[in-house]
Order: structure tokens, then C-alpha cells, then sequence
């Protein structure tokens, strides 16, 4: 599936998925859509990229801290339903206005403001972070049996009877590693 | 409740039950799927209100129109959504709607574990087989 | 001078309550600031816990004129209203009685013990647990609570276990340890259920109320528990004084330290039973079922231990089969209830009770110093060491001949009543057991001349069997001898002036057991009474015997070694062995390993609790189909239909790609029936959903060593599993048939559609409901999606303890439980 | 006394109206929020340290809050969102309220022990994050007054413990393969309990039409007096039953427990069996006398049963162990069924004695799992017929081992006689001899398992003498654990105070309904 026409779609649905997914998440309190559903349409999108161009490039193009962004989203969505606290209500007490656009006495339109959007918006966050995450993270992996060496120290450290913080683990990646997207295809 | 989704669930049920205790490890995780399935689709199907509408609230039409999901289809295809507030007998429950939709998302969750799980446990003790899933006993 | 300061009642103005709780706590406070103290006084510790131990007892005297006068020493602190428990203290005869030989003994232990052990070992724990035991001993004697009793009950026994494993290297400590602390505690949970029976009776657990009221005890008596409740206080009683089938423990925890041996397991700790039967004497006694069950114990016991302690060659061994069969005459006085001189048994007990305290530690002491500077402890290695310690000699003497009942010693006096007692009883009874109950008192006093007879003899007369060890014995250090000088002064002191005890102790003591009975008469001579006949005949008797004390000792050997499972200690062994591989085999019966099985029991139970309530509906006449509901559009049944076929498709294939690309149409028909089911969010929601999980299979799948189902079960198995899944599916399917609104309530699902607009301006009332209404579940969702995302990421992660497999499963194999390794040391003694 | 010190307490607090009208949500929010924060501060190691410290000490302060208004004024509910009943409700009783007190204690001792018992990365990473949205979704559990937000909760604090069973310690003794079997067994039995949950959720709402417990309540005692009581709704009773003791690990239920429980890191094993189980009593309290009281006399005889069955497989399984861990989680099966025993026995003392056992036995297992973890990191090994002779390198672990075994095997004055005492109290006032009895002879198989295993690590000959490096922020908990566990026994009488209002709440759930019913949606 990694050829050019695939990557090249694959990019306009990613944008069209892009698009889209703000317009369902703008629209969620009114018809079909909503924060959660957004979200989930833009994570389609991000994982056909994935899968079209391999992993690691498709990493390199984003260049996102997924673990950074549910992160974020759950924060967000916190101090979205603390935030009334400080106003003396209750958590997660929600409020809307409705605000008349007028200059002049010409009408643009009325947009709605609602505190849930803000909540929503955390939701949003919260699902293209997780999922991105999630699946990732088990696209990547590869497993690899422990080295012989690391077993020898650590079992040294034990007879000295110190108790050394282990070697640290490589977090990341490295580029050898088997993409999803060749398992995928 | 309706005897033919109710049917359905309960099939459904008892084969993903059957699946579950399949010795087969990636056949207990499409077990779970099939489970997860069931249970949404008996808790969409026992809404209380068994309206014959959407659950969305049109006051004012064709404010402003999205290009897939838009009125046509929603009254269209599916269900008719009427004009004005009405009494709330003529919607499907939303509740149980809005329940399945946190369900749905759990059991993905639960889902993404049980695969990650699995596919540890096939590197670790190097076969799907449940059976093998027995050192720690007694 | 001492008394005179005892008698200048200068400090009457404090509570009597202060004093008890001074007397109790000091131990503990003491053992609690040891190690402190310790830092600095080094080895020579063992001088502040005499200290404190003779403060306690300076305290006891000081209240004894108060308890001879007959005051109400008590006090009472609320503690737990919920439970009964009351921190209440009360000084009658018998707890000062006790207080007094436990404090006494407890001097002459703690001095004794700064000769006996070595600064090398580890004092400061030495000295801590004999404090916590002293203040506990001291607690059980003042408390007034049945369960404050009981908590300092186990307390000693908890102490008595860690000084029994005082050396915890050597596995017979360890053995013995466990073994005191099984049988004592563990009868203790008995004692507990009978004292919470006892509360749930009379409504308090206080001893005096119960005690003193005759109301209380005619209701206790005639109560159908009565029977359950004495069994009940007995098997904690007689556990704990090492009565009846419980004696087992007793010579195993000869295993601790000498001192040890001297003050818990023989003066003062299995004094605790005895005690607990004294002090319920007022509410059992007179009754058939007490005298047969504390009287028939007692006299079983007595002869059966009297007879084994010849066979013993450990020196303490032969102690400590000596104190079960004293312990037992105790026994036995307690349950004698007699219409001619009522309180003849209580009497005889009590002073006895005193008397055996002062002989048998200061016995214990003497085996320490032999002991000490042998080396051994075997009898057989033993002789001629009168030569050598004279002193040590003659003190042994006189608690021998004490022991053995022969004027002018205290246990001579104590003996005496004791015959008479047992010729009064069995007359009362009559027929045969006018003969049987006094012979049985005169076989236990032979047996007891006997082995002291023997103790005598082989120890300190005769020629020396260990030429090396004998050179170097010596008479040991004025640490280690003035505490048994001393008690064998008690003795002889006793003895010869009977009254000053038996007017200051003994008989408050009787006093507040049955409460104005006569006076105590003790006299050295009295006249050719039948009790002093009966001491002749003893005395007769035994020189006969002891003349073949060496065959009947031979012949027990044999019996021993030929019947070896004739033996409650190898039923014990078994027991305690087998625990671990019986309930191993149990538990791994019920917990096989494979997931598969677990599953099973968990829907087979949740079937089982499903059909308790639908039977239930269904045989009182319950319709449980309603056919108005069997209508579905045309379309619809399409869908499910090809919905059933995609599921049993991904059910059935054997390749995971199938399977997968099956459950995933799946997926999507669902959509497909949420919006059948008008539920637009939710079907796009499905979409959706549906594409990453497929995703995420074939993500997973594609890492798989094998593309393919294993092989299913056999056939038999997999029918059972299809009936398992049919089953509970139907039974699902009957639980949500059922599911359908009940008439006069108004769903939630109202509410939301008629303030959907008004509350939150949204007309997706879905959405609204899930961003609005419930956004509180929706928290919880996106976190559920969080913490998704954080278990792969630790999964991923995860590492363990690193492999040695093979290694392992091999050691495992060979390594065997620690109960296994005990085995060997199993004592011979039946 | 302890209501004056409560009153004082509630007028201070009253000055600080935001906390005051917030405090009964504060327990889940903070720590969902400190649980977002950890993800972001994933590399500030030392900030996330004390950001974490503080963050518990907090929640800590926020239950101690919690609990005196709860004293002073009775339960209290708190509309989220304000909806009334209609929306979320949380409730904070006097049960509840004490639950999340004894979590945020426990967890508090957990986390400090954590610091040095955790592997540095696994700890930064995802460790806080897991940990504190665990403590969330318990404290969601307890408050909740909704039973669909129960489920998430409860899917919540499932998911963290199933995270952080895969924290890696320092120096593990555990075999990865375990982790991963006991974790799937954890995972699948949890999952079909989720899906039973749901079911027996759904059926409710079906039959009612409403999702909250006390509206629920009311509507069913108003069917129940009409004599029309529906029978699935007895069965969703029951399927919750199924729900419940399956986190409780009742006895057909408990199969993944001895599994999982030792595999997870010890400050891990000390909040699965000092609190996670408890969770499953505390939603019994709630099925069997809140919700589906009417239909209690269902559910009450098979409790009965299968505590009783429960004991004694326990015990049988603690007694055949040699992996210290493992022995534990035995024991908890068993000490669990105690609690169930006086749960079923189903009087307001009985109650009380299951709730004070409760307490005690949460403190007294945690702290014997974190004293495990110090004791198989000195000897290496968990399986005790190859440790022995402890006690000369490490006399403090020793002694509070010596302290928790006392207080499981029931040995006075420790927490633990007080509250089998009063269990065995109750049932024998409740007529439940033979219960009792069978109660007794398992106390007794107690003594011998903890104290046999007491001997065989502590005492014998001494095979290894390495030094151990204890460190403070080990042994502090174990410290204060032990403290707690004495003087709890010596000084229970609030304790116990506490348990007789919990059992008369319990009991007549009149006062919980009406406190959520008076909640006016706007």
C-alpha cells in the first residue's frame, strides 16, 4: 500500500478527515457529531497516514507527543468541569449564551457559546491522543528478549547488595524497528 | 423489549461466551467483541421510549446544512425528525444512546489491552493455546 | 521492717484501682524503655528488670491487708461500649494470690537469670518478653473483664511463644514455639467463643457481676448453652495448663531457657488455666457435667503424666511431665464439689496451688544449675554431685522431698488435704468409686515420690557416669544459688508455719472462690488420720516400686517404640506436617491454572443465580413471554439475520484474518442497526470505532507466530462449552425479555428531552446529554481511554525478574516444606 | 468528643465556602486533574515527586474534611452539574465517606513507599498518572450515587490496577510470565463482570426508568409494597452480586485474586488487598441494602453461603502456600469472607463488625504486603522454605510483620481481635452458630498460616546474612501502618462508633433517599 497514489490519497483524506472532524466536533450539540465523534474521524484519518507511509515516517511528519496530548485533553477537560467551582456552582455546572453578531444594524448571524464545548474540547483531545497512542504504541513494538549482558550486571549488583537504579531503558525507538505498517499490509 | 433483538442479543451472548472459553486465545478477544456488540445493541434496544423519531430537537431547518450527515439523511433514510418541540413519547430513548456511547469507547479500551495482552502472552509462552495459561496454580 | 512499712498504710488515700494498673502496666512500661536502658547498662540489664519486678511485688504485698480484710479493691474504665469491654480491675484473694507467686517468682527468675545467661546472648529481648509476660500474668490475675482477660491471656501466650523460641536457630525451639503457640492460642479462640457466649447470657462481662450474682449463675445454669459455654472455657483452660489431650505442648517447650522453663511453664503461666477454673468455680461447680469433665480430666491426666515422667531421662523433661500431673491434682481438687466440708477441694487446690509454685521452680532452678555446669541434661550422665555442690544438694533435697509429699514440707500439708479430700469425695459419690477416686490420688502421689525419689538419686548420689563432666562441675555463683535458697526457705518456712501463709494468702483466696466457707486447718501432725496413712502407704509403696523403676521404664521404651503411632504427638506431627500437602492438593484442585475453568464456574454461578429469581417467578404462575412485542419491520430482519451470520462466521474461523475481517462486518451491520435503531451518533461513532479496532486486531494478529486457530478441544468439551454459551445466553435471553417499563414511572429520558433546550441550548439531546447532562460519565470515559493508553504503554514496558527457569523448577522440586524437615525431631515421649 | 472536634472542624471550614460546598466531589476531581498533570509532567522527575506527595496529602485532607461534615451534618448530596436526580449525584454517607478516608490513607502510605520500591522510569512515566486516576476512580466508586456512573468508575479504577500490576519494580521477583497470565485472567474475569454489570445496569433502567440508586431504591420499595416487584429485577440484583463479588473474590469468583494480587508490585498488592477488594463489599452494602433492599431475603442466604465457602478456601489455599505473596492473597480471600459473613448475617451489629473488619484488615494487609516486599528484596526469593533467619538482619520488619500477623490471626490487643470479636459477638447474637463456629475453627487455620509463615521467614537458621538497604521511605509506612494497627485496637472506640451509624444508615436507607431526593434539578 506504500505507493505514491496511496500516499498521495491518503494525505487529501487526511484532510478531508481533518476538516471534516472540526466540522462534526463545531456541530456536536445540534446534530450528529460532537467531540467524541470528531475525534475518532480524525484518528481514522492519522492512522490511514500510519499505515500508508510506515510508522517512523509517518512520526517524523506529525512530529506529535501523543502521550503529551490525552494528557493535555484530560487536563483540559478537568478544569472545564472545575472551572465552576470558582463561579460558586457546582462541578461540571454548565452555562450557553447565545450571542447576536449585529454592526450597524445588519444581522451576521448568531453564534452559541457553551461551556460544554470547552469540555468537549478536551474529549476531542483526549481521543485522537489516546488512540493515536494506543495504536502506535502496538504498531511499534518489537519484542526483543533480554540481552545476556544486562542480566550479568544486574546480578552482580544484587551480590553487592546495592540497590542500583537499573540501566535506564531506551524510550525511544529505535529506526530498525519493524513499522505497523509493513505488518499491515 | 423486542423478542427479535432480544433474540439476536442473546445469541450473540451465548456465542461469545462459547468463543470466551474457546481455548483459543485471539478467538476469547473476538469473543469480547462479540460480547461488546450484544451489549450495546440490548442497551440501545431497551430504551424506555420507543419514539419512532431521532432524538435531535429541530426548531429551525436548513440553518445551515452539513454535506454527509445532514437533515436529508438523518429524516431521510433512518428516521423522520419533525419540526418543533414535541412530547418526548416520539423520540427514541436518548439516555441509553448517550450510555452506549460511553460503553462503546470502554470496551474499545478494554479491547486495546486484552490485544496488547495477548499478543505478550503469544511472544512470552509461545502459543495461543489457554490451556498453557496454567503455571501459576494452587 | 518491711512490714512495718507494709503496715504504715501511709499511702491510703490512693485508688486501689491506680495500684492495680501500676502493677499491671509497669512491666510493660519497663519492656517498652528496655532497649533504651539497655544501650546502657550492657549486660548487666537483667538487675533493672529484677528491680522492676520486685516493685510489683512490693505492690501486691501492699494491697494484701486490704484483700484480707475483705475490701473491694476495683475500678472501672469504659473502653468499648460495642464490645463489653471495660478496662476493669479487681483485687480479690485469688488474683492477689497469683499477682503475688507470679511477682515473687519473677525476682527470683530475673536474679536468677543474671547468673544464667551469658552476655553474649541477646538480653535486652530476653528481659523484654519476660516483662510483657510478667505484666500479662499480672493482668489475667487483676482483670475483672472476661475479655480483658482474655487479652492478656494471649498475650502470655504470644510471650511464652517467642521465649520458647527464644534460641531460633535450633529447629526443637522452633518446633516447640509453634507447637505452644497452636495449642495455647488456639484454645484461647475456644476460651473466647464460650467467654462472648457467657456475655450474650448474663448480659456483662464482668467476672464480679457474674460471680456474685446467683441469679445470674441459676440462669447461666439452667441455660441450654450450658453445656457448650463450660466445654468451650474448658478447652481454653485446659489448653493452656496443659490438661487432658492438650499436655503435648508442655515438654516441648522445655526448649527455652531454664529460667524460662522455671517461671512460665511450670509456676506461673500454666497456672493460668487453673486459675480460670477457680475463678469460674462459683459458676460451674455443682454440677455433674463439671465434676466429670474437670475431675475426670484432672485424675487421667494425673496418673497418665506421673507414669510417663519415669521414662523421661531429660531432667526437664521429667519436670515438666511432673508439672502436668501437679497441675492435674489441681485439677481434679477444682472439680470436686463434697456436701461434708464443701470447700474441702477448693482449699486443698489453692494451697497447693502456692506450694507447687515454690517446689517446682525452685526444682527448675536446681536442673539449671545442673544443667549450667554440666552441660547436659541427661540424666543418665549424671551422679555423685552431692559431693560437689553441697549446697545445691541439700536445696534439692527439700523441694524434692516437697514435691513428693514428705514431712515437714509444704507439699507434704498440701498432699495431705488433697487425700483427704479425694476419700471425702469418693465417699460422697459411693459404691465402687469410694475406693477408686482415693486409690487414684494415692497411685498419682506414688508415681510423684517416685520420679522425685529419682531425681534425687541419680542426679546427686551414686557413683559419677561422665568422669570428664563431673571434674568439672562445681558449685555455681551466689547469683544462681540465693534465689533457690530462698524458695527452698519458702518451702520449709511453709511448712513448718502454715497459718502466716495460708491468713494472708490462702485463704482470701478460698474466701472469694466460695465465699464463707471455713477457716483452713493445716497441721503438721494431726493425729493417725486416714490421710496420713495414706502418705505412708505412698512412701511404702513407691520404695517398691522404685526397686524396678528401671524395668517399668524399660517396658514403657518398648511400648513406645513399637505402637509409635499410638501417640497424640505423632497425631499432632501429622496434622501440622500434612497441613500444608493436604490443602495443597485442595487448593490445587480447585485452582487448576487455565483461565478456561475460572470462567466456567463464574457463568455456571451466574446462571445459577439468575434461575433462584425466575423460578421463583415462574412456578408462581409468571407469564414469561409477552407476544405484543414480536413486531419488527421486514428490513430489520435482514439485518439481523445477516448480523447472526458475520458473528458465528467470526466465531467459526479458523484463520484469524477471517475471523477478524468477519467481526469487523460485524462492526459495521451494528452501525448499520443503530441507525435502524435511530441512533445517528451512535452509528457513526460505530463506523469509526469499528476501523480502528479492526486496525488494532490486524496490528496484533499480524505480530503472531501463527496465523491460525489452535486446534479446538476435544469433542466432549467443546459440547459442553456450546451448552455453557447456550445456557446462558437463553438465560440472558429471559432476563432481557423481561426488561420493559414498569406503569407509573416516568423515565429519565423525559426529562432530558423536555429541558434539553432550555438547560444547555443544545438539540442534540444525545450529545447533550453525554457532554451535559452526564459530561461527569464522560470524564470517567475519557480517562477509561487514558488509562488505556497508559496500560499498553506500562504492557509494553513491563519486565520481570529475570530467567532461571529451568533451575528453578528443578529446586522446587527438591526443596521440601519446612513442616517436612520437623520430622526428624519429633520427640520420642508418647 | 470526636463530634465537637468534628463541629469545630465543619465552622472553620465554613469560612472557606469553596472547599466547603465542593468537598464532596474534591476527592475525585484533584486527583483526576493531578493524574492529567503527571502525564504532562512526565519529565520533570523530582517536581512530579512532590507535586504527587502533595497531591495525596491533599486528598488526604479533603476525606478527613469530608468525613467530619458527614459527622456534623449527616450524609450529604452534591448534584454534578446540577441536575438533581436526573443528572449525577454524589452521596457521601458515613460509608462512603470513611471509605475514601481509608483510601486516601492507604494510597498515601503506598505512594511513599513507592518512591524507592518503583523502577525510576516506569515510576515517571505512567506510575503517578495510573495511580492517582486509581485513587479517582475508588473515590468516584465510593461517592457515586448513580449506578451508571458506577460502572465507569468502576471500569476506571480496573483498568489503572491493571496498569499498574505492570509497573516494574526494582529488583523483581517476579516472573514477567506471571504478570502476564495473571493479568489476563484478571483482564477476561474483570471483562465479563463489566458486561454482567451492564446487563444487570440496563435491566434496572429498563424496568425503572431511572439510573439513580436512591430514586431506583424508592421505586422499588413503592413496587415491593405493591406486591408487584418484577423478577429481573431481583435478578439484576443478583448479577450484581456476580459484579461484586467477583472484585470481592468471592468464592467462585476469587480464582484470579491468588494470581494477580502477588504479581503486581507490592505497594500495588497492598492497594489491590487493602482497598480495591473492599470495593466489592462496599458495592454489596449498597446492592443488597440500598438498591434491591426489598428483595434482600434473595441475596442474604447465598452471601451467607458463600462467605462461609469463601473462609475456608482461603484458608485451605493460605495454609498450602510457600510464596509469602501469594500466602497473603490467600489470606485475603479468606479475611474477605468475614466481612461478607457479618455483611450476610444481615443485622445493624453484624453490619457494624463487617465494616470495622473492613477497616482493620485494610490496614493491617497493607501493611503486611509492603513489610513482603521489604522482606523478598532482602532475601531474594519469595518462596519461604528458602528464606529463614530474618529476624537478625532485619528485627524492624520482623515486628511488623509480628504486628500484622497478630492483627489478621485475630491475637489481642492488636486491631484485628476487636473486629473478628465483634463479628463473632454479632453472629452469635444473630443465632448464626454454625457460622460462627466454622468462623472460629478458620481463625484458628489463621493463626497457624500467618504464624507458620511468621517462623519460617523469620526464625531458623539463617541462610543468607546479606545487609539490606531499608530504606526511610520504606520504612516509614510500614511505621505508621504499625501504628495504626495498634492503636486502632487500643483506641477503636470511634471506630466502632463510626461502624454503628454506618450500620443504621445501612440498615434504614430512608435518610440516604430522602438527602438525594431533596436535591432540586434547576
Amino acid at each position: 500500500m506504500t505507493t505514491i497514489i496511496a500516499q498521495t490519497i491518503s494525505k487529501a483524506v487526511f484532510a478531508i478527515c481533518l476538516m471534516y472532524s472540526v466540522n462534526l466536533f463545531i456541530h456536536g450539540a445540534n446534530y450528529p457529531g460532537g467531540g467524541f465523534i470528531g475525534g475518532v474521524l480524525l484518528v481514522c484519518g492519522i492512522i490511514l497516514i500510519y499505515v500508508t507511509f510506515g510508522i517512523n515516517r509517518a512520526d517524523k511528519m506529525f512530529k506529535q507527543d501523543w502521550f503529551g496530548w490525552f494528557g493535555f485533553g484530560l487536563l483540559f477537560a478537568s478544569i472545564a468541569a472545575i472551572f465552576p467551582m470558582f463561579k460558586n456552582h457546582n462541578y461540571f455546572r454548565s452555562a450557553f449564551n447565545v450571542v447576536h453578531f449585529e454592526f450597524f444594524g445588519i444581522s451576521f448571524g448568531e453564534l452559541e457559546f457553551a461551556s460544554s464545548m470547552m469540555f468537549d474540547v478536551g474529549v476531542y483531545f483526549v481521543v485522537i491522543g489516546g488512540l493515536v497512542f494506543i495504536i502506535t504504541q502496538i504498531g511499534k513494538h518489537k519484542y526483543s528478549p533480554p540481552k545476556e549482558k544486562d542480566e550479568k550486571n544486574v546480578s552482580l549488583d544484587r551480590k553487592d547488595n546495592i540497590i542500583l537504579p537499573e540501566p535506564k531503558e531506551e524510550t525511544e525507538i529505535t529506526d530498525n524497528t519493524v513499522s505497523a505498517a509493513e505488518g499491515l499490509q | 423489549m423486542n423478542f427479535f433483538i432480544a433474540l439476536l442479543v442473546s445469541f450473540l451472548f451465548g456465542l461469545g461466551i462459547y468463543l470466551i472459553l474457546n481455548r483459543d486465545i485471539m478467538k476469547i478477544a473476538i469473543g469480547f467483541g462479540i460480547m461488546g456488540h450484544a451489549t450495546n445493541i440490548f442497551i440501545v434496544a431497551s430504551g424506555i421510549l420507543q419514539g419512532e423519531f431521532v432524538p435531535i430537537i429541530i426548531t429551525k431547518i436548513n440553518e445551515y446544512t452539513t454535506f454527509i450527515f445532514g437533515d436529508d439523511l438523518a429524516s431521510g433514510i433512518i428516521a423522520p425528525i419533525i419540526e418543533g418541540t414535541s412530547e418526548a413519547g416520539m423520540y427514541a430513548d436518548p439516555l441509553t444512546q448517550a450510555l452506549v456511547l460511553t460503553a462503546i469507547v470502554i470496551s474499545f479500551a478494554t479491547t486495546a489491552v486484552i490485544l496488547t495482552l495477548i499478543y505478550h502472552i503469544d511472544k512470552e509462552f509461545e502459543t495461543t493455546d489457554v490451556n498453557k495459561l496454567g503455571r501459576m496454580k494452587g | 521492717m518491711l512490714l512495718a512499712l507494709l503496715y504504715d498504710r501511709s499511702f491510703d488515700s490512693v485508688d486501689p484501682f491506680i495500684i492495680l494498673a501500676f502493677i499491671i502496666f509497669l512491666p510493660f512500661a519497663a519492656a517498652f524503655v528496655l532497649p533504651i536502658i539497655g544501650s546502657k547498662m550492657k549486660e548487666k540489664i537483667g538487675w533493672f528488670a529484677t528491680l522492676i519486678s520486685f516493685i510489683c511485688f512490693l505492690a501486691v504485698l501492699y494491697l494484701i491487708p486490704n484483700v484480707s480484710r475483705e475490701e473491694n479493691l476495683s475500678g472501672i474504665i469504659p473502653w468499648i461500649n460495642e464490645l463489653g469491654i471495660n478496662f476493669s480491675l479487681r483485687a480479690d484473694g485469688l488474683s492477689i494470690l497469683l499477682a503475688a507467686i507470679v511477682s515473687f517468682i519473677g525476682i527470683m527468675i530475673m536474679f536468677y537469670s543474671n547468673g544464667y545467661m551469658s552476655p553474649k546472648d541477646d538480653l535486652n529481648r530476653y528481659y523484654q518478653y519476660l516483662l510483657v509476660f510478667m505484666g500479662s500474668m499480672l493482668g489475667i490475675a487483676f482483670s475483672d473483664n472476661l475479655i480483658l482477660l482474655f487479652l492478656f491471656w494471649e498475650l502470655t501466650s504470644i510471650s511464652s511463644f517467642l521465649l520458647i523460641g527464644y534460641y531460633r536457630d535450633t529447629e526443637k525451639s522452633i518446633y516447640g514455639a509453634r507447637k505452644a503457640l497452636l495449642i495455647t492460642a488456639g484454645g484461647g479462640l475456644f476460651m473466647l467463643l464460650g467467654f462472648i457466649a457467657i456475655g450474650l447470657v448474663t448480659g456483662t462481662y464482668e467476672i464480679s457481676q457474674i460471680v456474685s450474682n446467683p441469679e445470674i449463675i441459676l440462669n447461666l445454669k439452667s441455660s441450654p448453652d450450658f453445656a457448650g459455654i463450660l466445654i468451650l472455657i474448658l478447652i481454653g483452660a485446659f489448653a493452656k495448663s496443659a490438661q487432658g489431650i492438650f499436655y503435648i505442648w508442655l515438654p516441648n517447650a522445655m526448649e527455652a531457657p531454664t529460667p524460662v522453663s522455671a517461671f512460665l511453664h511450670s509456676a506461673t503461666m500454666v497456672k493460668a488455666g487453673i486459675f480460670l477454673i477457680a475463678r469460674f468455680h462459683p459458676v460451674f461447680s455443682g454440677t455433674d457435667l463439671w465434676f466429670y469433665l474437670v475431675s475426670g480430666t484432672g485424675m487421667i491426666t494425673m496418673i497418665f503424666a506421673g507414669y510417663i515422667a519415669i521414662r523421661q531421662t531429660d531432667l526437664k523433661a521429667i519436670l515438666a511431665y511432673s508439672t502436668i500431673s501437679q497441675l492435674a491434682y489441681l485439677v481434679t481438687m477444682y472439680g470436686f464439689t463434697t456436701e461434708i466440708l464443701p470447700t474441702i477441694g477448693v482449699s486443698a487446690a489453692t494451697f497447693h496451688l502456692l506450694n507447687h509454685s515454690t517446689f517446682k521452680a525452685c526444682l527448675f532452678l536446681i536442673v539449671g544449675i545442673v544443667a549450667h555446669e554440666l552441660g547436659t541434661r541427661d540424666i543418665r550422665e549424671m551422679g555423685g554431685l552431692a559431693k560437689k555442690m553441697p549446697i545445691t544438694f541439700i536445696i534439692a533435697i527439700i523441694a524434692a522431698a516437697s514435691m513428693a509429699g514428705i514431712p515437714p514440707f509444704n507439699g507434704y500439708l498440701s498432699k495431705e488435704l488433697f487425700y483427704e479430700s479425694s476419700i471425702i469425695m469418693g465417699q460422697q459419690i459411693g459404691g465402687i468409686w469410694s475406693a477408686i477416686i482415693p486409690m487414684t490420688a494415692l497411685a498419682g502421689g506414688v508415681l510423684t515420690f517416685m520420679y522425685s525419689l529419682r531425681l534425687i538419686h541419680k542426679v546427686f548420689l551414686g557413683k559419677p557416669a561422665n568422669e570428664e563432666m563431673y571434674s568439672k562441675a562445681h558449685e555455681p555463683g551466689a547469683i544462681m544459688l540465693i534465689p533457690p535458697i530462698i524458695l527452698a526457705a519458702l518451702i520449709v518456712l511453709i511448712g513448718l508455719f502454715p497459718d502466716l501463709f495460708i491468713e494472708y494468702l490462702v485463704q482470701p483466696a478460698i474466701n472469694s472462690i466460695a465465699p464463707g466457707s471455713e477457716k483452713l486447718h493445716v497441721q503438721l501432725w494431726h493425729g493417725f488420720t486416714r490421710p496420713f496413712i495414706m502418705t505412708v502407704f505412698t512412701i511404702a509403696i513407691g520404695l517398691f516400686f522404685y526397686m524396678k523403676y528401671d524395668e517399668i521404664a524399660e517396658s514403657q521404651n518398648r511400648f513406645c517404640s513399637n505402637y509409635k503411632w499410638f501417640s497424640l504427638n505423632n497425631l499432632y506431627d501429622k496434622a501440622v506436617n500434612n497441613a500444608r500437602s493436604e490443602s495443597a492438593k485442595i487448593s490445587g484442585s480447585i485452582q487448576r491454572g487455565p483461565p478456561t475453568g475460572y470462567i466456567i464456574w463464574m457463568l455456571v454461578f451466574t446462571i445459577f443465580l439468575i434461575l433462584i429469581p425466575l423460578s421463583g417467578f415462574y412456578f408462581s404462575g409468571g407469564n414469561l413471554f409477552d407476544p405484543s412485542i414480536m413486531r419488527l419491520p421486514a428490513s430489520e430482519y435482514f439485518l439481523l439475520a445477516i448480523i447472526v451470520i458475520t458473528a458465528i462466521g467470526a466465531a467459526i474461523a479458523p484463520k484469524y484474518i477471517v475471523a477478524i475481517m468477519s467481526l469487523s462486518a460485524m462492526g459495521y451491520l451494528v452501525a448499520l442497526l443503530y441507525a435502524y435503531l435511530k441512533a445517528p451518533d451512535l452509528a457513526m461513532t460505530q463506523v469509526c470505532v469499528e476501523t480502528l479496532s479492526t486496525i488494532l486486531f490486524l496490528a496484533v494478529i499480524m505480530k503472531l507466530r501463527k496465523k491460525e486457530a489452535v486446534n479446538p478441544d476435544p469433542r466432549s468439551d467443546q459440547i459442553t462449552k456450546l451448552l455453557i454459551g447456550f445456557i446462558s445466553g437463553f438465560s440472558f435471553l429471559l432476563v432481557i425479555m423481561a426488561t420493559g417499563i414498569v406503569e407509573p414511572f416516568v423515565p429519565f429520558s423525559e426529562y432530558f428531552i423536555e429541558n434539553a433546550i432550555e438547560l444547555t441550548g443544545g438539540r442534540n439531546i444525545v450529545n447533550v446529554i453525554v457532554v451535559d447532562f452526564r459530561g461527569y460519565d464522560t470524564i470517567g470515559e475519557i480517562t477509561v481511554l487514558s488509562l488505556a493508553a497508559l496500560c499498553v504503554y506500562n504492557i509494553i514496558r513491563a519486565k520481570g525478574m529475570k530467567k532461571e527457569k529451568k533451575k528453578e523448577s528443578k529446586e522446587e522440586e527438591e526443596s521440601t516444606n519446612i513442616t517436612d524437615n520437623i520430622t526428624d525431631i519429633v520427640p520420642e515421649e508418647i | 468528643m470526636i463530634l465537637q472536634i468534628a463541629s469545630t472542624i465543619d465552622n472553620l471550614l465554613l469560612s472557606v465556602p469553596f472547599i466547603y460546598n465542593n468537598v464532596d466531589v474534591l476527592p475525585i476531581a484533584v486527583p483526576l486533574l493531578a493524574g492529567a498533570l503527571m502525564i504532562l509532567f512526565r519529565h520533570r522527575i523530582k517536581f512530579q515527586k512532590y507535586l504527587n506527595l502533595a497531591v495525596s496529602i491533599i486528598i488526604l485532607i479533603l476525606a478527613f474534611l469530608l468525613i467530619t461534615k458527614v459527622i456534623v451534618n449527616g450524609p450529604s448530596a452534591y448534584a454534578v452539574g446540577e441536575f438533581g436526580k436526573y443528572g449525577i449525584v454524589l452521596v457521601a454517607d458515613l460509608l462512603s465517606s470513611s471509605m475514601v478516608l481509608l483510601t486516601a490513607f492507604i494510597s498515601l502510605m503506598c505512594v511513599i513507599y513507592s518512591y524507592e520500591y518503583i523502577e525510576s522510569e516506569s515510576l515517571n512515566q505512567s506510575y503517578y498518572a495510573l495511580f492517582n486516576l486509581m485513587i479517582a476512580g475508588l473515590n468516584g466508586i465510593f461517592l457515586t450515587g448513580d449506578i451508571f456512573n458506577l460502572y465507569v468508575f468502576f471500569e476506571i479504577m480496573f483498568l489503572a490496577s491493571i496498569g499498574l500490576i505492570f509497573a516494574n519494580e526494582k529488583l523483581s521477583s517476579t516472573l514477567i510470565e506471571h504478570k502476564f497470565e495473571g493479568a489476563f485472567k484478571y483482564l477476561v474475569l474483570g471483562m465479563i463482570g463489566s458486561t454482567i454489570m451492564l446487563i444487570a445496569i440496563i435491566t434496572t433502567y429498563g424496568t425503572i426508568g431511572s439510573l439513580n440508586m436512591a430514586d431506583i431504591a424508592l421505586k422499588i420499595s413503592i413496587l415491593n409494597q405493591e406486591g408487584r416487584l418484577p423478577w429481573q429485577i431481583v435478578a439484576a440484583g443478583l448479577l450484581f452480586i456476580i459484579v461484586f463479588g467477583n472484585k470481592a473474590a468471592l468464592f467462585p469468583l476469587h480464582y484470579w485474586l491468588p494470581d494477580v494480587h502477588p504479581t503486581a508490585p507490592t505497594p500495588i498488592s497492598a492497594m489491590l488487598s487493602g482497598i480495591l477488594i473492599k470495593v466489592g463489599v462496599y458495592g454489596i452494602l449498597r446492592i443488597v441494602f440500598l438498591i434491591y433492599a426489598p428483595a434482600s431475603s434473595y441475596y442474604l442466604p447465598v452471601l451467607m453461603l458463600i462467605s462461609l465457602i469463601t473462609i475456608v478456601v482461603g484458608a485451605i489455599g493460605a495454609i498450602a502456600q510457600t510464596d509469602l505473596k501469594r500466602m497473603l492473597a490467600y489470606s485475603s480471600i479468606s479475611q474477605i469472607g468475614y466481612v461478607f459473613l457479618g455483611l450476610s448475617i444481615g443485622t445493624a451489629g453484624s453490619i457494624a463488625a463487617a465494616f470495622v473488619y473492613m477497616i482493620f484488615h485494610a490496614v493491617a494487609k497493607s501493611m503486611l504486603f509492603l513489610t513482603a516486599g521489604g522482606v523478598i528484596h532482602h532475601a531474594e526469593t519469595r518462596d519461604m522454605t528458602k528464606m529463614g533467619g530474618l529476624i537478625k538482619t532485619m528485627p524492624f520488619y520482623s515486628a511488623a510483620f509480628m504486628i500484622g500477623a497478630m492483627s489478621i490471626a485475630g491475637i489481642p490487643p492488636i486491631a484485628g481481635f476487636f473486629s473478628k470479636m465483634y463479628l463473632l459477638k454479632t453472629g452469635l447474637e444473630a443465632g448464626a452458630t454454625i457460622a460462627v463456629f466454622i468462623a472460629l475453627i478458620t481463625a484458628f487455620a489463621t493463626i497457624y498460616y500467618m504464624f507458620n509463615s511468621w517462623i519460617s521467614i523469620f526464625w531458623g537458621e539463617s541462610l543468607k546474612n546479606k545487609r539490606f538497604h531499608s530504606s526511610h521511605e520504606m520504612m516509614l509506612p510500614i511505621a505508621i501502618l504499625c501504628v495504626f494497627a495498634i492503636l486502632l485496637g487500643i483506641l477503636c472506640n470511634p471506630v466502632f462508633e463510626a461502624g454503628d451509624i454506618v450500620a443504621s444508615q445501612i440498615i434504614d436507607p430512608e435518610l440516604y433517599i430522602s438527602t438525594v431526593l431533596k436535591v432540586i434539578p434547576r
